[in-house]
Order: structure tokens, then sequence, then C-alpha cells
């Protein structure tokens, strides 16, 4: 079989070419952050040097910022980088450019959703929806169920790390599988169908 | 005045004792708070991650029946609660387009936001209106010699400082001075836990509350204080695990402020959640 | 509409190139114009302010017997002069013409052709229809004094007074300090060649003080100005010394008597560094050489029982603790800004821990630790007296940044180098330069930062988020942790220092609005000084005779502020030797048989220009004090004032100009 | 004349724009100079001062047709004659009950201080004041004046 030149010369892991860009990416994240200014991003790394998570990165946010203008769509959201954003704003509160960085995640994190390109079997994202289910579901979040429902659809091995602390919770009840909830959950949902 | 309360998922189960001590400490206070009809989660970080627009209508729709039940400021004690509310506030005031939308569906509920109801922290409440010489009043076991380290997490001041200083945050250290205890300044007081991360990266999640307690500690902290159900979940309840982990005792007892400033004011260790905790808690002779 | 038969216009339209003709369709104008009443002439031309398009003018009033001119084009505040200058070198009166604004007003600011085609057609007829009814005017010609005053005794004001004072003219210099040098006194070297800044400072100043034709009022402000171009009566206050300047020598011995043993109070010179006594000289080479009392920290002040030892030790009874503010009335024709700016207050960034941790230093503070003549004569040592083995310097503090300034201060790149450098010497320490962009341009500035880089000092490219005293490990403790990330590498790193120099940026002074108030001129967004023009007049502002220079206008360092003082200079220069200034003809006046005199009008004006005469029982207008607002006129209930260039009949042709087609 | 959805859209409203030398007509500059793009509106005249408009300037300009009228003066404080702007202000207040009695709409007379460095405010302002006028419809009292006249 030919390999074709382009094909030998991105074998590396330094080549982008400009044709394998999403040339609208940036701007479409930057709408769905409601009009962030990440072309004003001027790549000082504040952001990535305020982050208490940088560290556990594979980008840090300064450079996701730079990949998401430039249209490096499937590598940003394939990533667990911006999984691990945990919303502190420590980075929107100090840009210089007032850029709100971490909405600027939540947007990725959606389109990641939307896209189904997120990391696979990756907890962060599965927590996430579970979450959302359980909201949809019953109006207000029982910590029994979420974490049952998440570590099912995580691992559920990965569960038993926890018991101990599960039961001692119980015990004090701080968990309870008989919380007060919504009377009128099914108009909540229907709210949420709309 | 009657204020509105907004406890917020947390605040029923994991973070029963902050629910049972604030009621208590406002009590004493002589405020009266009431329970918000019906109300649903907050959404949190997660529906924000997932759907932006059902992020902010399920925040509105708690928004809608605080207005409906009358009343000008809302009572929000967890802080995820806090600034997701203060989110959808803002999002709603400024974006024309996201109040006619979120509006338009809250109204099949006879439900609408129109930015009446004030969001207010329970901090803001005791120490930018009551006032730390109003709290002092109250002290009747003053918390002589006992060193604590304020943690205010994130949400409570970023991205909106409302009621605190965002870069230095005080309100918490202007209550422990005002029971008679003495602030320990540190500069991890707003640094991220990690939120969630201890249930899903574990390992990142441990790490990051190591650091928080181990500087706590290293500073001459008795008791760490917070405002923040998460914050103080995992704080408290990873200590030993990260201890064993890290093979390093970082234990140190972790309560919130309201059962620190209960502890001062007389009112009974039953009434204010201390059995409910795991680590060693701070009982006064 | 009244019309008037005899007026024959004359209309220009102006392509600019393409900058009017790509937005608005220029012919279809003049086909239009050349249908409209009174029109004898209409054209377009490429550029109508070139020679050509002006000699076009006066061809066309001598062959088509134009007497009225209408050039539709860029602003008025532009261009203006120019074709008066055009209509009255082709032999008619300059105040038959008017100018239509279609390239700021239109063409710059619209998208759609065909709207901003109509919009201009529009405009053009408003003129056309106000042209025909402007009358023949003269512009007043008034002297201009030459007596120059300059506000601010920093670099540029020093050098602006030197310049203007070798012309043989007479300077006021006012400084509000007790001492004139400003920020530059205070430096120890400057950039890029390292001189000294006192050696070649002070012999500026002292140049200033023996001047026979500057007089320097040190210590002093200005509380009032009034009047037009070369005619400014100003009133100076001077702040009391309690010394009387005249008799001081500058011999000290009262700062060695006073009653304080010890220096105690904040010395501001030294950025509170070190200590001075309530009789003080802010720095030994300070001009003039005369010491002054602080009467907030004065026990004399404070209680009224002091034995006065500065006093008695003063041998030529210098000392008048009884002095008042006293307030100077000065004439001047010019007058040149030069009141510089203030450092970015580095409190304002409080993820950097100045005020909190004491090893955090603004520059200017390092400047004076650097200093020879400095509060440890010049040994760079820490407030707690070690010797710091390892510095962080943050460039960009306050500057860049949304929340506190947007602008590039432009200055601190450069004097962050020069504080490497000097500190390198000094103590050879490790040096890290935090910077977000390198920003060398200026004559032998690259060359400087490349020596630096040569020099082991290191340079790590991002913005620093924070600067703690939270210590992760041994290597850590006891010091300030700087985390930034490494843009270059795509890493973040902690770096311990002993000491982080915050290098502060330029930021407009605190009495700067006050001062725009107090001599009527603007401000741009951030606060400094508003130039005439950006680019064609940048010392110039909008209020004919008042120049700016230095820092006030905008970040600077020292060669840009001298060389821009020289350029205000010149410019006053030029007015004063010019002799005199033509006024706008625009005043009111009162046609008497109309006033009925009700008086309104003499509240209206702000200059008092209206009196009211009782023998006639009719009010008139002071022509010489009437600055031209139109205040009164608007005000006359009967209709019997008028003002010049601006009458009723003409702007309510130019109103149904614009409606009626 | 009612509008439909349609004409509305292409409609562009006219308003007569009073601004002094100093400052709203130096930031009108400044917006050209910085290519700040507005809706094509307005119409320009040059005062020294907003001292200067004659409330008849005003009501003529309605008379003659204008759907919307926008004073531009320097802020308060900030009249580079000391105070023509605060006449400005209490004649506009005046006008604001004048307009009102002839049942011109209030919103079609608009009075705002920009200064010289604001060329971005009087952007917003020419762009917020045509989509209000936008949306009022063309002005209607010239021909109202026109019938009594007649």
């Amino acid at each position: 079989m030919n390999a074709s030149s382009s094909e030998i010369l991105t074998q590396g892991l330094t080549v982008k070419l400009e044709a394998d860009l999403d040339k609208n990416f940036g701007e479409t994240i930057a709408r769905e952050a409601h009009g962030e200014k990440l072309f004003g991003c001027i790549q000082c790394g504040n952001c990535s040097a305020a982050c208490p998570l940088s560290v556990w990165m594979d980008y840090t946010p300064r450079k996701v910022i730079a990949m998401v203008r430039a249209g490096f769509k499937q590598e940003v959201l394939s990533n667990r980088t911006v999984w691990l954003c945990a919303s502190c704003y420590q980075c929107t509160v100090e840009c210089p450019k007032g850029i709100k960085i971490t909405d600027v995640m939540y947007a990725l994190k959606r389109e990641a959703i939307e896209n189904k390109i997120y990391p696979k079997n990756f907890p962060v994202p599965i927590l996430a929806r579970t979450f959302y289910s359980e909201v949809k579901r019953t109006g207000r979040i029982n910590e029994i169920f979420l974490l049952t429902n998440y570590y099912l659809r995580y691992n559920i091995f990965k569960m038993l790390g926890y018991a101990s602390l599960g039961v001692r919770l119980f015990m004090k009840r701080r968990l309870s599988l008989f919380e007060k909830g919504m009377t009128n959950r099914k108009e909540f949902r229907s709210m949420l169908n709309q | 005045m009657k204020y509105l309360y907004y406890p917020g998922c947390s605040l029923k189960s994991s973070g029963k004792h902050y629910e049972i001590s604030l009621l208590a400490v406002l009590q004493k206070l002589g405020i009266e708070v009431e329970e918000l009809e019906n109300w649903n989660c907050c959404g949190a970080t997660n529906y924000m991650s997932i759907n932006e627009n059902y992020a902010l209508e399920i925040t509105a729709r708690n928004l809608g029946i605080a207005e409906k039940q009358g009343g000008d400021e809302v009572i929000v004690p967890c802080a995820a609660c806090f600034m997701g509310f203060l989110k959808t506030q803002k999002y709603m005031e400024s974006e024309s387009g996201i109040r006619d939308r979120v509006n338009q569906i809250l109204n099949h509920s006879g439900l609408s936001y129109n930015g009446k109801v004030q969001i207010r922290h329970p901090l803001d409440l005791l120490v930018n209106q009551l006032g730390a010489d109003a709290l002092t009043r109250t002290v009747e076991m003053p918390l002589k010699d006992l060193k604590v380290a304020s943690y205010y997490g994130c949400q409570l001041i970023r991205p909106y400082a409302t009621f605190d200083d965002q870069w230095n945050p005080h309100t918490m250290d202007d209550i422990a001075r005002a029971m008679g205890a003495t602030p320990v300044d540190w500069p991890l007081k707003s640094r991220c836990c990690s939120g969630s991360m201890t249930s899903t990266m574990t390992d990142i999640g441990l790490r990051m509350n190591y650091v928080i307690l181990k500087e706590a500690k290293s500073r001459g902290a008795d008791v760490i204080i917070t405002a923040c159900p998460l914050c103080q979940f995992n704080l408290e309840c990873f200590q030993g695990k990260i201890s064993r982990k890290l093979k390093d005792d970082v234990r140190i007892p972790v309560m919130y402020f309201t059962q620190l400033m209960g502890l001062a004011m007389g009112i009974p260790a039953k009434k204010l959640g201390l059995k409910q905790m795991l680590s060693p808690s701070l009982v006064l002779n | 509409m009244p019309v008037n038969e005899e007026a024959r216009v004359g209309f220009y339209i102006c392509h600019c190139g393409h900058n009017i003709a790509n937005m608005v369709d220029v012919t279809a104008v003049a086909e239009y114009a050349a249908k409209l009443p009174n029109v004898v002439l209409s054209r377009d031309y490429k550029y109508m302010c070139s020679d050509p398009g002006q000699e076009m003018i006066a061809k066309d009033v001598e062959v088509f017997k134009l007497n009225r001119i209408v050039v539709a084009s860029c602003s008025p505040l532009l261009h203006e002069n120019t074709f008066r200058t055009a209509t009255s070198k082709a032999g008619i009166n300059q105040f038959y013409f008017q100018m239509v604004n279609i390239r700021e007003n239109a063409s710059w600011v619209h998208e759609d052709k065909e709207m901003a085609t109509l919009k201009a057609k529009d405009l053009v007829r408003a003129a056309i229809s106000r042209v025909v009814f402007h009358k023949a005017l003269e512009k007043k010609k008034v002297p201009v004094n030459p007596d120059v005053l300059i506000v601010g005794g920093g670099i540029s004001g020093i050098s602006a007074a030197l310049t203007i004072a070798n012309a043989g003219k007479k300077v006021y210099l006012v400084e509000k300090e007790p001492t004139i040098g400003g920020y530059m006194a205070k430096f120890d070297k400057t950039f890029p060649t390292l001189d000294c800044a006192a050696c070649i400072l002070t012999p500026k100043m002292s140049a200033v003080l023996k001047h026979p034709g500057i007089t320097l009022l040190s210590y002093s402000e200005v509380s009032a100005v009034d009047g037009y171009v070369g005619n400014y009566h100003v009133k100076v206050t001077r702040k009391p010394r309690y010394i009387i300047e005249e008799k001081c020598v500058g011999c000290f011995a009262c700062i060695d008597a006073c009653i304080f043993k010890e220096a105690k109070f904040s010395d501001e010179f030294n950025e509170g560094l070190s200590k001075r006594k309530p009789v003080y000289i802010p720095f030994p080479q300070a001009t003039p050489q005369v010491v002054l009392i602080d009467d907030k920290t004065c026990i004399h002040f404070k209680t009224g029982k002091c034995p006065q030892t500065c006093a008695k030790a003063c041998d030529r009874n210098a000392f008048d603790f009884d002095q008042k503010p006293v307030v100077q009335e000065l004439e001047v024709g010019t007058i040149l800004l030069c009141t510089g700016f203030q450092p970015f207050d580095a409190a304002r960034a409080p993820y950097y821990g100045y005020g909190r941790y004491s090893n955090v230093y603004t520059s200017l503070e390092v400047e004076r630790l650097v200093n020879a003549s400095g509060p440890t004569g010049g040994h760079v040592v820490l407030r707690d007296k070690s010797k710091p083995k390892s510095i962080g310097i943050i460039h960009c503090v306050g500057s860049r940044d949304e929340k506190t300034n947007k602008w590039c201060s432009r200055v601190c790149c450069m004097y962050s180098l020069k504080l490497a450098h000097l500190l390198k010497e000094h103590t050879d320490a490790e040096i890290y330069n935090f910077y977000i962009d390198m920003r060398t341009p200026g004559k032998g500035y690259e060359e400087f930062y490349d020596k630096l880089l040569n020099e082991g000092v290191h340079f790590i490219r991002g913005r620093v988020a924070e600067v703690s005293d939270w210590a992760i490990n041994d290597h850590e403790k006891g010091k300030l942790v700087i985390r930034v990330e490494d843009t270059l590498i795509g890493m973040v790193r902690r770096i311990p220092v002993d000491m982080v120099v915050l290098a502060v940026g330029i930021e407009p002074g605190k009495d700067a609005q006050d001062i725009r108030r107090m001599f009527n001129i603007s401000c741009s967004n951030e606060g400094f000084f508003l130039e005439r023009h950006p680019k064609l007049a940048p010392v110039e502002t909008f209020t004919d005779g008042i120049y700016i220079a230095g820092a006030c206008q905008g970040p600077r360092d020292i060669p840009d502020s001298v060389a821009q003082a020289g350029a205000a200079a010149a410019q006053a220069l030029a007015l004063i030797d010019s002799g005199f200034v033509e006024l706008e003809p625009n005043t009111a006046f009162i046609t008497e048989e109309l006033c009925c005199g009700c008086q309104v009008c003499i509240n209206m004006c702000p200059y008092h220009a209206i009196t009211f005469d009782d023998g006639k029982g009719k009010s008139h207008i002071n022509e010489a004090l009437c600055k031209g607002c139109g205040t009164c006129v608007a005000a006359c209930g009967s209709g019997a004032i008028t003002q010049n260039l601006f009458e009723d009949q003409q702007i309510l042709s130019e109103i149904y100009g614009l409606l009626v087609e | 004349m009612p509008l439909t959805e349609q004409t509305k859209q292409d409609w562009s409203p006219r308003i007569v724009a009073f601004f002094c030398n100093w400052c709203t007509y130096t930031a009108s500059d400044l917006a050209g100079v910085s290519r700040l793009r507005y809706a094509p509106s307005t119409r320009v005249i040059r005062v020294m001062c907003s001292g200067r408009i004659d409330p008849e300037f005003v009501i003529e300009a309605f008379t003659q047709g204008a759907d919307g009228v926008l004073i531009g003066g320097c802020h308060p404080g900030d009249c580079h004659y000391s105070e023509g702007n605060y006449k400005c202000l209490r004649r506009y207040h005046l006008l604001q009950r004048v307009i009102a009695q002839m049942g011109i709409d209030q919103r079609r007379l608009r009075l705002e201080w920009i200064s010289a460095s604001e060329g971005k405010r009087l952007q917003e302002v020419v762009n917020e004041m045509t989509e209000t006028l936008r949306q009022l419809g063309p002005s209607t009292i010239r021909e109202v004046v026109q019938t009594v006249i007649k």
C-alpha cells in the first residue's frame, strides 16, 4: 500500500495539518460561552498557574484556549482536561483580559456531550450525567441513589472502597433512603422536557 | 423580617449538621426562616456541564417559588447553590433572551422570576447585617485560645463576590473573632477542595484535600471552619483515608462555622449536629 | 422659508481617496446638489484639501462669480480652517463657507452605501440651505502675552521651562511638591545607557533655579484659571513652608536642632523606607534648597508647646510659624501642563501580596534601595536586613488587565530590565523576570534586553498568578513562592524567592480630573489628558494656548517626555512669536431695539459679559468677555440676541434643509 | 402610518442630532476615526455649546418631520463654558413636557452627556435610539401640524 506524503509527515505527534482543524470551533465555543473574548487571550498563562488542578491536566488551560481558537476540536473534546475543571473560578477572577475561562470549560463539556466525543469510561462525565438524570427523575439529589447509580454506570467494584464510609454516614443519619422529596415531580419533569 | 430559606439537597443529607446548627443559631438570634415549598435541586456544576438551559431553568424555578412565596430575601447556605442562584440571577438580568425564555417555561408552572428576591448567604446576614458586635453579645462561652482556620472554598466568593473580599475573605474570621477565638491567617483559605472529585478522580481529590488540611495544621489551627457542605464533607470524611494513604496525620476537626458559633453561644451539642460528625469534633469543657 | 436670491453657491464633494467614495456615491451627491436652489456649480474631486483642490475653488469663484462655498469632506475640526483660507484667497469672505462632514459622520461609520449616500444628501442640502444666510465677518486679533506658565516640575516641565526661557521668554514654573525633579529624581540609573539619573537631572534643576527668565514657584498649586488663548489669568496658591524661602540657605542646622532627636516620620521621598523629622528637606539636592515644616507632625503645630529649637538654630531668622497660604496672580499667554502620572497602587493587586508580605516591594521602592543616596546607602537589603539571594521581578502589575488598567505602561519592561541588572550587580542573586510580552522598542532598548539575556538573568514568559508564603517543601520554606505558567514550556512552575519586585504601571495622576476641569481640557477614557490629534497634534489640546507634555498625556519614558516637552515648548514659542491670535468671531450681540430689558440673559452668562444699562433699560454684551457659547441667545425670549456664525436663521435653515427635500 | 413587520425592518428613522462642539461632536469624530459602525439615522447639527440649543430648534425639527431629536453635551461639571449643559438640561425637561402635550412620544427626544473620548458611547446611544424609534415607527406630527395649518 502506498503511504501518502501527508500520512508520513503526520505520523509524529508534533504535526497538525490545517485541513484537519475545525476552523469554526473557536467561534462556536465563544458563542456557547456567552460571547467570551477567546480571541482576546494573550496567552499569559495566568489561568494555568492559578488553576489548582492544572498539575493533573494534559493541557494547561492556556493551551486549551490556544487549541480551541486554532480549531483543535477533536484533541480538546476527547481529552480529559476539561473534565478536570472543578469550577472553582480562580482562573476567571484572575484573567487580565476578563475571559470567563470556567464558562469556556462548561461550554466545552457541553460540546463534548453533544458531540459524544468525551473520553469514554471517564468518571467525571459519568457522574455529571448520572446527577443530571437523578435530578430529572426526582427533582432532588439523594446521595445514596446518586452514588449507587454512578458506580453502576462507571465501575461497581470501585464502590467497595467507599462502603465503610457509606455505612458510617448511614449510621450517623447523614445518608438516608427516605429523605422527603418533591411532591410534584411530574410537573418538574415536564418543565425539563419543554 | 421574614427570610425565605433554600436548604438544597446536601443540607438534608450529608450536610444535615449544617442545617441543624444553622437553624439553631438563627433561632437563638431571633431570625425566622421559612423553607421554600417544594424546592428542587439547584443542578450544581453538573447541569451546567450537560445543558445550560436546564441548569438555568431549574434554578430559576426555585427563585420563582421564592417570589411567589413572598419575602424579599432568600437565604442560601450551600456555597454551590448560592453561586448557582447568583449565576442564574445575573444571566437573567443581563441577557433578555434568557430571561424571556426561562420565564416562558416557568409560566407553565404558574411561576416567574423578575429579579425581586435577593439572594443572601448566612455569612452575609450575620456579619454584614447583624454585625460582629451583635454576635459577640450572644456569646456565653468565649472560645478563648482556640485557633481557627477559616476555609471559604471557591464558589462562596467566586466568580461573584457579593458580600466578602474576593482576594482576602474575612467574614468567617470576623465570626471566629466575635466568638472569642483567634483566626489563623493562611494562604489556602479559598483554594479549591476538588468538589466532587473525591468520588470521581479519587486520587486527585484526596491530594487536593491533603494540602489544605496539611497547611491548616502547620499554621497551628485547632479547627477548620467551613460554609460549604461539599468542602466540609471532603475535608472531614476523607481525612482518615488521606492520612492513611499519604502516611501523614492531617486529622483535624472540620466544622461548620455555625457549629462553632453554637458552641460559643451555649447551644447544647445535640442541637448542633455534633454527634453526626465523623472526625474528632470539638467539644468545649 | 426665506430665500436669498443673490447667493451663488459652489458645491464641492471630496472623495478623500477611497475614504469617502467607497461608502458614499459622490457623483450621485454632486449631481443631486447641482439641482438644489442657489447652486451654480457642483463638482466632485479626489482630494479637496490638496493644493489643486483649493486652487479649483479660486478659479471657479472667478469664472462662475460664486459668493458662497460648501465643501463636503471630513470633519470641520480637521479642515475647516484650510477651506476658510481657500475661500478667503479666492476673494470672498472666509465665513461665506460651510463644511459638511461626510467622512467621520458618514462614510467611516456606516456600512450601507445607499443609506450613507442618502444621509450625505441630507447633510449637503442642509449646508446649502444654511450657507445662503451666512454673513461676512472678521476675525478679531488679540495680542499674545509672551509669558508662559508651566505646571509640573518633573523632567518634562524642567525641559520645557529651560527651552522657553532660553528663547528669551518669561516662564513661571509651578510645582506642588517642595522640590522640582519629579519621579526622575528618585531613580538611580536610567535605561538603556545606565547613566546616573541624578547626574543628568540635578544640573538641569539648578539651571532652572539660576535662570533669570524662570520664576520657580515650588510647593504651590494652580487654584484658578481664567481668560483665553494669549491672555490667561492664573491664580497660584503658595502653600506655607513656615520658612521664608529667600532667607534659607539650606545649611540644615535646623534639622539637626529639631526637638525630635531621631527621625520618626515616614519619608515620602524614600517611599517610606526611611524616616525624616518634621522639619526636613526631601533630599540633599532638592531645588530650591529650602527646608520646610510638615505641620501635621511638628510639635509646635500639634501642641503649641515646642521650644522651637529649630528656629533658634537658624542664624538667618528664616522661620515664620505664622505663614498662611498666599495666592499669587499671574498673567500669561500660554500654558504647558506637565503634571505627570502616578504609579499604580500595588495593593490593588492583592494576589501579589504587597502590604501583606514584607519582602514584596514596588519598583519605585527598589529604585530607592539601589540608590547610593537612598535609605540603605545603595545596599540592597530586605526589611529584616538580610541580603536577598533570589529575586522575582513581576512585570505588568496593574497594566494590561481589564480589572485595573487596560493599557501597557510602556516603561515597565525596560525599567524591570534595568532593575534586574542593578539588582544582579548589587546582590549577585538569582533574578527572575516574569513577563507577558517583552516590549523594548526604542533606540538601544532591544540591545539592552539582549545584554540582560546574556547576564544570566532568567526570563519566564507568563503572568504570575500568585505570590504566597505557602511552602510545599523545605526548599520553599520561609520564601515567597511565585506561581506562574512558563508558557514557552507549557508547565506550571513554583519559584521560591527571597524578594519580589512589582513592576507597577503608570496611571493618570490622582488630580488629573481636577486639573482637566480647571484648564478646560479633556481626558481620554483612561484618564490621561486628551491631545488634539493623536498623530498630527500630539501636544496641543482642544483649548487653544494650552499644551501638554510628558506622562500626563500617556505612559512615557524620559527620552520621550523630553522630546515631547520640546515639542510643546516649540508650539508655545510659535504662538508667542506670531504676536497675536485670531479669535473665532462667534460672539453674541444684542439688537437694542428688540431687547425688552427682562435681564434673563444676564444670569445665563458664566463670564459676566452681559450688563444692564439702567439708563436705556437694555442689556449689553461686552464682546471682549463673550466666549461664544450662545446660551444667552437660546434664553432670550424676544429674539434680541444674535450669535455670529450660529444665528437662529442659519440654524433653522439647516434644520429645514436636513428634513425637507 | 402603522408599519408592517417587513417595512419596520427597512425603515430608517431620521434623527436630528444637536451636538456641542467640544464634547459630543468630538466624540462623533472619534467614533469615525475608530470606525465604529452605527445606524445611518443621525443628521448632526454642530453648535458651540448645548446651551445654545433653543427649544424652538427642537420643536422645528419635529414639525419638519424628524422622527427623533438627540441632544449631546458635555458631562455635568465638564462643560467647556462652565454650565451651558445645565441650562440645556433645564430646557430639556421643559421640552419633554411640551412635546408630550403636542402628542409626541417622549422617547423621541433624548439628551445624553457624551464626552470627547466616548466614541463608543455615541455609537451605543445612536443605535439604541434608532432601535427605539424603529419600534415607535415614523413620527406623524408633521402631518398633524400641516393639517392644522390648512
